[in-house]
This record gives C-alpha cells, structure tokens and sequence, in this order.
C-alpha cells in the first residue's frame, strides 16, 4: 500500500469506464496508430473518443503542466497511470513527435507565449509534427548542418534541404534546425518551428531498401519564417536539439528495443533442423535474455536516477545490434520462404522487409559509431574521443 | 589451384569486361526489375553469354562446348557476382549442364544452352531449408514411365526453364540418400503448375506443385534409383559456383564502400580516416581474400577429381557466404542511411547475397557437412 | 533486482573496501602462489570474511546467519572477482551451504562455516566437462550404509576441504536425473585418496578416487535417490554465483586496461586516443553491463523462487563467461608484450576467467541448457 | 619434366646419402633445434654431422653466393633442395635468426668485408644471433627507440635498454637498432652488431605467463661498439630494420600459422559431447581449411611474385588470429583437464600453456592492430591510415 492508491484506485476506474473495448485491442500495424494532426482521419470512433476523453483530462501529456494542457500529474502518478493503461492493453490514445519529442523541448525552452500557443494543440493531438535535422552531407556530423534562415527583418528566410524527415508528407508543422551563423559550427544553430503549407517548402518522400517510405527529403525555397517561431535564443539552437535528441535516446532505449519479456525466437514446437542453426539461436537467446534484464535494470536505475547520462547511447548500442543479429536469424531461420519477396506464404516478405528495416536500427538516430565514440568519451573517459 | 594459367586470365579479362559493360546494374539487374519482368534477367545478355563462349565451360568439348571446369566457371561467376547480373549462367551452363552431363539429355539440351536459347532449372528443395536427402517428391512407376506427385520449392528461374530438372523418390523414405531419381521435367508437362515469385533481390524462384505428372522413362537422368550420385554432382558444382559468384558479391560490395569511405566527409574528415572503420576494412578484406582462396580451392578439387572437393565446398560457401554477408553488411552500415534507400545500389548487394547464401545450402547447413565430413 | 537496498549498498561497499584493501592481487592471489601455498588460499583472510560477517550471508538466521540470498552473495562475489582473491566463499559458504541446507548436516558444518574455521568442497564432475546428469561414481548399500567406488575431478579446494557434498549414483544409470543421492564425505574417510592439482590460476582443485569408501547413512544429504533436486540447488547458486564473480573479474581486467590505455603512449599518442581501441573498449563496457544485470537477474530469480531462476542462470554463466573472456583477451592484447610477462597482473584475471568460466558448466554447456529449458 | 630434373636427382641421391636417418624424425619440441654458436651443444652426433655437411654444400644457405659460405642455388633450386628434404622428412640443420633475418640484410645492406666476415660464419652456425629492437617505451612505435649510440671517435657507446630480445641469455652477437640522432624519428636509427660479451651488456629473462621464458630484457651500460659494425649508413639503419621485418613477416605468413594440411582439431573419433562446441569447432573447422586454402595460395602467388607487398600483413593478422581461437577451442574441448597446471594428465599443462603462449602471437612481430593499419593503408589506400 502507498500513498498514490487512492490515484491507482480512481485512475482505474475511469480507465475501465472510458477507455473504449475497441482500444484495448493489441496494435496490429502502424495503422492502429493514432497520429492525429488537421488532415487526419481516425479509423473508428473508438480511436477519435478515446483521444477526445484523454486529451479533455490531459492525459495525452500527463506530467505536463494543466495550464498548458496537460495532466499535471507527479512523476509518480505518471507512472501508475501507465501501469494501469498497460494492465488493461489500453491503446495510446495519440502518437505524436509533438508530444514525446517537442512537447518537452518547449517546456525547458520556449517562451510563456509558444507554451501557451504550442502544448494544448500538441496535446490535443491537432498539430502533427516532424524533425527536420539530418541533411545530405551532415548525418552523423549533425552540426555540420548547412541549411540556412537568414534574418530578413520581420521574418526569417530559410533555405536549403533536409533528409530523413519522418512523415513530412503527413505532418502539419516542422519543428527544424537551422543555420543563422556561420562562424561557430554549434554556435550558429538556431531551432524553428513552422507550418509545412509555408510557401517554398516541398517534400519528396525516399523509397527504403525494405520497400515503405516512411522519409522523405524536405527541400526549403525562400521559405518565410516569423521572427517568433525560434525556440530558445538565436545561435543557441544546438542546446535544444541534444536535450530533444537525448530525450529520443532515452525512450529507445526505454523501448528496450530487440528484446520481449520471453525471447526465444522460434516457437517452442520448432526445434531447427540443422543443429548449427539451433546453437546459434541458443547463443542469440543467452544474449536477447540477458539484454532483457539489462533493460530491466535501466529502467529502474533511470527511474532512480542513477544511470549515466551517456547510458542511453551504451543501450542505443546494445539493442539495435542485436536487433539486427534477431532479424538475421529470423531470416536463416525462414530459409528460402523468407526470401519470397510477394508471395502469400511470406506473408508479402515480411521476415524479409523486417530484416531490411532492421538495418537502419543503427544507423538512425545516432550511429552504432556514434553511440560507441560517445560511451568512449563521456562514460569511459578515453581521451581525445 | 592457386594462380593462373594464360588461358584462365584471359578468360577471366573477357568475363571481367563484359560483365562490368553489358551486366552493369543499371543495364541488367535495376532495369529488369523496373519494369517488372517476368524473367528477372535478359535473354539478351545470355545470347551475349552464349556469343562469347562462355555457356560452353562446362560442356565437354565433344559436344561443342568449351572442356572447361570448375575453375573457369568459378572466374566468370566472381565477375557475375561483382556486378550483380543476373542470367541463368549458374542454373543452366554450370548446374543444369552438371546434371545431365553423360546422360541422352545431354545431346538433347547442351546445343540450346551453348547458343543462349535454353534455360535450365534444378529442383531439388521441399521445404524451406536445403536438405536434399529429405526429397520427398514422389515418382511411382506407371506403365512404362512414372508419375511425379509433390511439390518444390526456391526454383531458381523454374518459370523460365524449358527444362526443370527434378529430384524425386522412386524408393525409400525421406532421410535416404538411396531411391532418389533425377527427371528431366519440360516446362508444359501436364499437371505441372509453376508458381513464379520474386525473390528479395528481384530475382526469380519459383514454387512448383506436381499434380500427378506423367513422364515417360525417357525422362529419367542417369539410373533409377540411383540419383544421388547426380545429385551430389550438380550439388557441388553449384555449391562452388555460388561460393565464387559470393566471393564477387562481396568484392563489389567492398570496392563500393572502400570508394564511399574515401569521398564521404563527416565531422571535416573523409569517414575512411576513422581508424574504427579502418581496421573493419581491412578485416573484412581478408576474409574477402581467404573466402577467394576457399572458393577457387574447392573449385580446383572438383576439376581434378579429388576426394576432399566435397569438404572442401562446404567450406567455400559457408566461408563465401559469412565473408559475404559481412562485407555486405558492413556495405550499408557505412553508407549509413543512403544505404538504405533504394536509390543507392550498395543494399542490392545485401538483398543478393541472402539469396545466394541460401542457395544449395545455407552457413548453418555447411558448418554441419563439415562437421560430419570431418567425422564428429 | 535491479537496483539495490541500502542494506545492500552497504554490503557491498563493506565487502569492496575489505577486498580491495585485504584481497588484493599482491596480497593474496601472488602471495600464496609464490610461496607455493598448499591451500591455494589464506585461512587468516577466510577468517576475517567470517568476522564480518559475509560467511553467513546464505546462512539462515536461524542458524546464527544473515538469511540473506544470492543476490547479496553476488555483490561479495564481483567484489572477490574483481580482487582476483582466493577464498573458500563461493564453494563453502555458497554452494556448500546450499548444499546442505535444511538437512541435519547443517547442524554439523554452519558453525565451522561461520566462524571460518571450515572449508566445503563439492564433488560433481566426473570427466573433464560438467555433466551432472552423467555422474557413475557408484554408491552401493552396505548394511546401513553405503560404499562409494568411482572417481571425482575438477573438486575446487577439494584438498583443503573438512568435508565433500559429493554426488553419487545410488540406482540408475548414467544420463538419467533418478536415482543420484548426495553424500557427505569427511577429508580423512578410509579409501579416499586426494590429488591436490594446482589449476592455471594457481587455485587448487583436487582429483579424488573413491576406493570402496565406506559412510553411514548419516552421510547422505537429503533423500537417498532424490539428489538431483538439491544437486541443482547447489549448482544454480554455483552458477549464480560464478556469473557474478566473473562480471568481478571482467570489470577487474577492464578497469586495468582503460588504466593503461590513459597511461600509455605510442606513436606520440596516449593507444586511448585510437578510434579502433576505443569502440573495442566501448563494446566491452557494454558486453560487462549486460553480464552484470544478467548475473543480478538469475540471482534476484532464485531468491525469489521464480520458475525462470534455472534458465537465468545459464543465461548468466554464459553471457558473464563471454563477457570476461573478451574482457580479459582484450585486456591482455591491448597491454601489448608487457601483457605476456608474468610480472604484470592482466593475464592472471585471463587465467581465472578460464577456471571460473569452466567451473559449474561453460559457455557452451549453459547454451545448450538455455535451448533445451526454451523447449527447442 | 622440367630443366631442373637433373638437380632434383641429384639432389635427392645426395640427399639420402648424407642425411642422417636421425635427422628425418618429426622435430618433438625445441629441443630437437639445432641453433648453434659458440657455446652450442650438440643433441647428437647426428646432429652434429647434418649441420657439418649441409654448411660444406653451402646448403644452410642455399641460395646465397658460395663467395660467402652459400650453396649459389637459384631460386628455383632452393625450391626443390626444399622440396627435396621436405619429401623425407629432413630436419633443418640449423635454425638461425643469422640465416632467416640478418643474412639478407647483410646481402642486401652490409659491406664486401662484412659479407665476407659474417655469413660464411652465419652459413656454418658458428655465430648465434639475437635482435635488438624493442623497447620498454618503444613497441609497436618501434622507431620512438632510445637506445643511444654516441659516436665516440674510434667507437660507439651504446647505452639503454631492450626488451624481447629472443634467447639474448643464450646468443653470442646481436644486431640491434639504436638511436645516433634526434633530428629525425626514423632517420635517426642506425643498425649496430656487435658481440654480446662486450663488457656493459647484461641481460635478464622474462618469465612468460606460459611459465617460459625465451625472451630477455638486454641491458647496455657504456657499451663500446666499434665503427665498423654498422650495417649500412648512419642514420639510415630504418631501412636495414624496415627490409629484415618485411623479411621475417614473410617468414610468419609462410609458415602458414594455425594450419595444418588438416586442421580438424579433435580426432575424427572424439565427437564432441556439447553440441553447442560441436558446432563451434565446426565453424572454426571452416575458417581454418580456407585459411589453409589461402596459405597455399598465398605461397603460390609469393613465389609468382604477384602478391601485394603488404600482404604478409594480411596473412600474419588472419593466421594469429585463428591461432589463438584454435587455442581457445582447445582449452574448452579440453575442459577443466586443460585447466591442471602441473598435473601428469595434462602433460603438465601442455594444452593451457600453449593457449597462454598463443596470446603473443597477435602482438610480437607486429601487433594485429598495426597489420590492419598496414592493410587499411598500403591494400585498401585509406587516407591518413
């Protein structure tokens, strides 16, 4: 018994009379998802209530203050709320850039009046947004960034392209980092937020190995920006871009990516025929179990705060890898059916495309290299990393 | 085999150059798959193939081939490999031609491979692991000839070939390396339905369900009951012939990624000075290298006959296969994320590599002939 | 498990201020093997263990111990890795105490064990592989006793030891779990002759031959017939506990090799400003990380009489084998020559990795155990 | 048929003459060597007698000038002499760092009266050599050496310190780089020979972990060399240094390290228990059998002269590499009897000390980081490698 269950009482019992049956149903697909935004369309009425009563109780951004249209619950409160939702399989209400990466960037940095302006529409689910960082010649040197806003008076005047912009094609606003300075490479980074109907601003969306296009290339021409859309001050945008880039970090690694409580990878029942097979599944499992408890533990010692900050990236590391190594496995495992690109029996290559997907694990959101020279520096110490 | 004679470096030069100019990417693999073809390759090209002598390697000299082996077949596929063209070279002028070398149908289909007019495909697949002594197909005798009933899988090219050449069981039970029986199925035998797919890397493969097909005696490669033998042969012949097309998939790969390590700029520095990527490259080019050694040795042991060939291509492909599959995989990872679009070609490497490794056998399925041909 | 009470925090800084300052490499470990030290270890050292307490930690309060569990014996246990120390902990006052407890011989040994006076050993393996299902050391009923025949290897400290839990086959045969009864045989029993071996880290462990030794049937531990269960009681903790003194030794080799790497200078450059060295380090960090939680999980588990513990624990000997392997191969090639002198501390964590690595199962045993428990 | 046919018969008729029927078994351990020098001991007679004839011939050199004690072979000829003891099982009669290093140096760098001084002694093993090159604060920096040689008028006077001079406690001359200028790293380095009972130098065996100890720490404390025992120019020794390590890295790729004609590592009887070590070993089986396809290859193509001139390298990293995992496969198929240090079944710890001597291997004669940086740089043209 603690001090949060007459919380974990009350916030039962309203999950049990508002939650809808439909959204107790496990995600099958990305199509399940909610994203919400001006041109979105909800797949039932279950989904468009379920986001209407949890955005009315601000419970679509539960720590975030009421004022700015959140839950104003404690850390501890959060966390119940979503031990309940989990308990009973309860649907996210919305999935939103806004709320898991934005939202918190303009808590630490944006004015009263972009809190005030911004939140309540992120956590109503009406803004759906994407990143705009990654260009073609800056990837992992992300501060290498060349894309301009030139400070024409009234407004910013932005030019140049970005890559890798998930969803651009379906977002409603960009939240964007820019060049305003060329003589400090992180120093002359400036972070603006505008609407994607700008004049000049143009996506194309870039066809995967996997076969989807979830990215697109966003190109900006004399796209006017207000002079209000910055968030934090001018050549000062780099700190807010690691606070949200560290904020991702932590929930992949949060997502324990590549692991499931129980991580045997074939079915019980399908003892592989070739014993070579099997032993290196029972190699990969030694390390999918015990990167589970890894995950285990880092998210109790997060929560306990007592994780190095540079933990995030070990984690980031650790689970893509072997994320890869499962869909590699599930691939040999899958023999030559796996390979069949369109036939039913693959179920459209999906082993296949899922082993292609996989591929960008480490690359996306910060390098395997990346997050190694990272590790080597700040948890490590090695010099000159 | 360890170095070259005259004649094998000129061979080689010839394969080299025609694949890089007329089996490029853009001419051969990228613009099938655009448009969408039914073959996933060129007829043209295999004309071209058959033009340059090359169908002819290993079709004995008697009947107008070039008498050549292994070896030579072995040069032309790294060159394949390399430049990921897809043709029916490994399915029809090294395996097919395998399998019914000294045999009637020999006389009855070398002609149309030597002129680039015939494809063949092998059959031998059920499930969706290589396990040959699983072959479960049956043939039972009716009449004068036999009635096939069953199903294949991962037919390289079966929707294309004239002739699919088909492993069944007259006797025994699956597990038995004694009852098999090789056919020379056509493609329009009654009965026979041909499910062709896509593979991952645009090739082609298809399912095939025998529906009581009835063939004459004829039919029969080699003797009855006795197909193993056969099997083994044309087996082998691919098994090295896919280790060294791997070896060329990796060298490809490798060349791309060594170019891209030396024109990509991070952090104001080409990526290729980072000493982590450094030593990566330069492990991965010896595993290249050894995969190479592997690959033409186990090519060498087939031509002269020896009684190691067969360990020794289990090594090549598990060896090509795990060279290749890093080489690839190390390909993208250093691209980073234009190596994953589709627009870039270094993934078609890895989408073909899988597809080879698979074929006649996987890592897991040779570390395990290994093990056994070595006797524990 | 995964974060840690105060209690805890205070045992395990207790046991890391005691090892590192009583423990350490020149003072135990090099001391001992110098003076070539029948024990392999400090009775002076397993006394001090006992005064603070640690002896008792998987000793029920009841019997004058800590009732604590296995998570508080792997906090002592990573501390001892780390420490390279040689100390009776793990075999008497972990795996022996578990051995017995719950049974009369408890009575018998608590004492001694707390106070630091005793030492246990444990008698499993019978060839050089662990194989607990394969024990034949034969136990026959004599009048109301029993005679032992047969032979024990790889004992740690099984010549220091008062008494031996040494598994025995009383019915059945050899590979099956029915029929294996634990007996209780005292260091001077009629007919036991005692081969005190130094292992490759100078830690000793004994091969044992059983004449017709004769015990009481007070010697049996538990149920005659029936020793599987606490067999694997026993051998869990074992593994528990090895897992966790590996991530000590691994962290131990670690921590001196990131020493060296700031230390020095080759090429007008500390070797840690080597980008290749670097993220070599920074997999290892993460590779130690994971065998740590691993090594917490599986202990956290048998404390809590979880169904998963069995599996976690293999899960943990084999990642935390793993982990120390490459940490201690790293280690030893990243010192260099100096590396390979007997002088320099790296290579001993190398050769205690390789018995604790052994000890209780390898990597290859607990991966195997980790199919077979998964049902595949 | 070839124009060497007639050598080969008379070779072989030699051959099976002069050979000592003592002198065809396997060489058992070390002790089997022959090393010669002037405080060598013959094992037996036969030894003794197979080195005498074959230095005679010139044989020990054979395909040096018979001006300096070598047997004037061609290339091809040294080939079949090879082939020709290879076939009955002939022992070297004589293993030589004065043969295998120094000798081609001296060919290639050393003085008429040098050459005419040292080989024909070198050929007839009566001069023992050790090598001086590494340094405490000099290892694979070998060029960052200190060692000091002051010119002194008439003399040089060496002082500092070497480490991993190979049986320096046993060797009578050693050639040894030192430093005569600070202007310049690597073109302040002379290459020195001189004798090791030269009052001022000391030397001091390494106690291996292996528990041997076949390299020694060397001393030199005002050790007077004259001026003539330098090999080449002042200054210019690097080059000397740079010839004989290619020389000696030959050697290494030659040997073919870590294979054998059949490198299965248990009997064919001993099927391994474990099928997760079954199938490991079977893994390494693959990679061993290519690695010995490759050594063969490799020979063929050294003696073809188309290889790489990095490509010893190469060869040297691949062959340490899966020494040491063929090791480490032993000491688990071995289980805890592979552990026993001192035990009569374990041949007194044979298997762990060869596990432990292994260890070295990726770091004497070139670590395995500096072969890929050879391979990155001067193979694959890495920049800045």
């Amino acid at each position: 018994m603690t001090e949060f269950d007459g919380f974990r009482s009350d916030t039962r019992a309203w999950l049990e009379a508002n939650c809808p049956a439909k959204m107790r149903k496990p995600i099958r697909s990305e199509a399940d998802l909610c994203w919400g935004g001006r041109n979105w369309s909800f797949q039932s009425d279950a989904q468009q209530r379920w986001l209407e009563v949890m955005a009315e109780r601000g419970w679509t951004g539960p720590d975030w203050p009421t004022d700015y249209g959140g839950g104003g619950l404690s850390a501890a409160e959060a966390r119940v709320l979503k031990e309940e939702m989990q308990r009973i399989g309860a649907r996210p209400p919305l999935t939103s850039f806004g709320i898991s990466m934005l939202g918190p960037a303009l808590l630490k940095f944006g004015t009263e009046e972009q809190k005030k302006h911004y939140l309540p529409k992120i956590a109503r689910g009406q803004i759906r947004w994407c990143q705009g960082y990654s260009e073609p010649g800056a990837g992992s040197d992300l501060a290498g960034l060349q894309t301009k806003a030139d400070d024409a008076g009234d407004h910013w005047l932005v030019n140049g392209q970005k890559v890798w912009t998930s969803y651009a094609d379906k977002a409603d606003w960009i939240f964007c980092l820019v060049r305003t300075s060329s003589k400090s490479k992180q120093g002359g980074i400036s972070f603006l937020l505008f609407d994607m109907t700008t004049p000049g601003v143009s996506t194309k969306p870039i066809l995967l190995i996997s076969g989807s296009s979830p990215f697109c290339e966003t190109f900006f021409d004399d796209v006017k920006v207000p002079k209000d859309q910055i968030v934090g001050e001018v050549n000062k945008g780099w700190d807010v871009a690691k606070y949200l880039l560290g904020h991702e970090r932590e929930m992949i690694a949060g997502m324990g990516l590549g692991t499931s409580g129980s991580s045997v990878m074939l079915g019980p029942a399908a003892r592989p025929a070739d014993p070579s097979l099997r032993t290196e599944i029972a190699a990969f499992d030694v390390d999918a179990l015990a990167f589970a408890a890894m995950s285990e533990r880092f998210a109790a010692m997060w929560k306990a705060g007592e994780v190095h900050p540079a933990s995030p990236s070990m984690m980031k590391y650790a689970g893509t890898e072997l994320n890869k190594r499962r869909n590699q496995l599930a691939m040999a495992a899958g023999g030559s059916e796996a390979l069949e690109w369109d036939s039913e029996r693959s179920r459209n290559g999906a082993t296949a495309r899922s082993w292609l997907r996989s591929k960008g694990n480490s690359i996306e959101g910060g390098t395997s290299e990346i997050q190694l020279n990272i590790v080597a520096k700040h948890i490590l110490g090695l010099p000159g990393a | 085999m360890s170095l070259l004679t005259d004649d094998q470096k000129m061979l080689k030069e010839t394969a080299a150059n025609f694949l890089a100019e007329e089996g490029s990417i853009a001419k051969q693999l990228r613009h099938w798959r655009d448009i969408n073809c039914r073959d996933g390759f060129g007829h043209g090209l295999w004309k071209q193939f058959a033009e340059l002598g090359l169908n002819g390697i290993c079709i004995p000299e008697s009947h107008g081939g070039m008498g050549l082996g292994a070896v030579e077949a072995a040069l032309v596929l790294e060159e394949i490999g390399r430049n990921l063209t897809p043709s029916p070279f490994l399915g029809s002028a090294v395996v097919g031609a395998s399998a019914i070398q000294g045999t009637k149908h020999a006389d009855r289909w070398y002609p149309g491979i030597l002129s680039g007019e015939a494809v063949l495909a092998f059959a031998v697949d059920e499930g969706p692991r290589h396990a040959p002594e699983q072959t479960a197909l049956e043939a039972r005798r009716q009449g004068n000839g036999f009635v096939l009933s069953g199903a294949k899988q991962f037919v390289v090219q079966g929707g294309s070939a004239d002739m699919i050449v088909t492993a069944a069981r007259t006797t025994g039970s699956p597990g038995e390396r004694d009852g098999l029986t090789l056919f020379a199925v056509p493609k329009d035998a009654a009965g026979l339905a041909v499910d062709n797919l896509s593979m991952v890397d645009s090739s082609k493969a298809a399912r095939l369900a025998f529906d009581n097909v009835a063939l004459d005696a004829d039919a029969v490669i080699g003797e009855v009951d006795n197909g193993w033998q056969p099997l083994q042969r044309a087996l082998n012949a691919g098994g090295a012939g896919a280790s060294a097309e791997l070896v060329g998939v990796a060298s490809g790969a490798s060349t791309m990624t060594l170019d891209y390590l030396k024109q990509r700029k991070q952090f104001g520095k080409l990526i290729g000075e980072f000493q982590a990527l450094q030593h990566r490259a330069a492990h991965l080019y010896a595993e290249i290298e050894i995969a190479r050694a592997a690959a033409f040795k186990a090519a060498a042991l087939l031509d002269s006959g020896d009684e190691r060939a067969e360990l020794f291509v289990s090594v090549a492909k598990a060896k090509a296969a795990t060279a290749a599959s890093l080489a690839v995989s190390e390909g993208v990872q250093m691209h980073g994320g234009i190596g994953m679009t589709d627009e870039h070609d270094i993934a078609l490497f890895m989408k073909r590599e899988a597809v080879l490794g698979e074929l006649f056998g996987d890592v897991y399925y040779h570390r395990e002939r290994v093990a056994q041909l070595s006797g524990y």
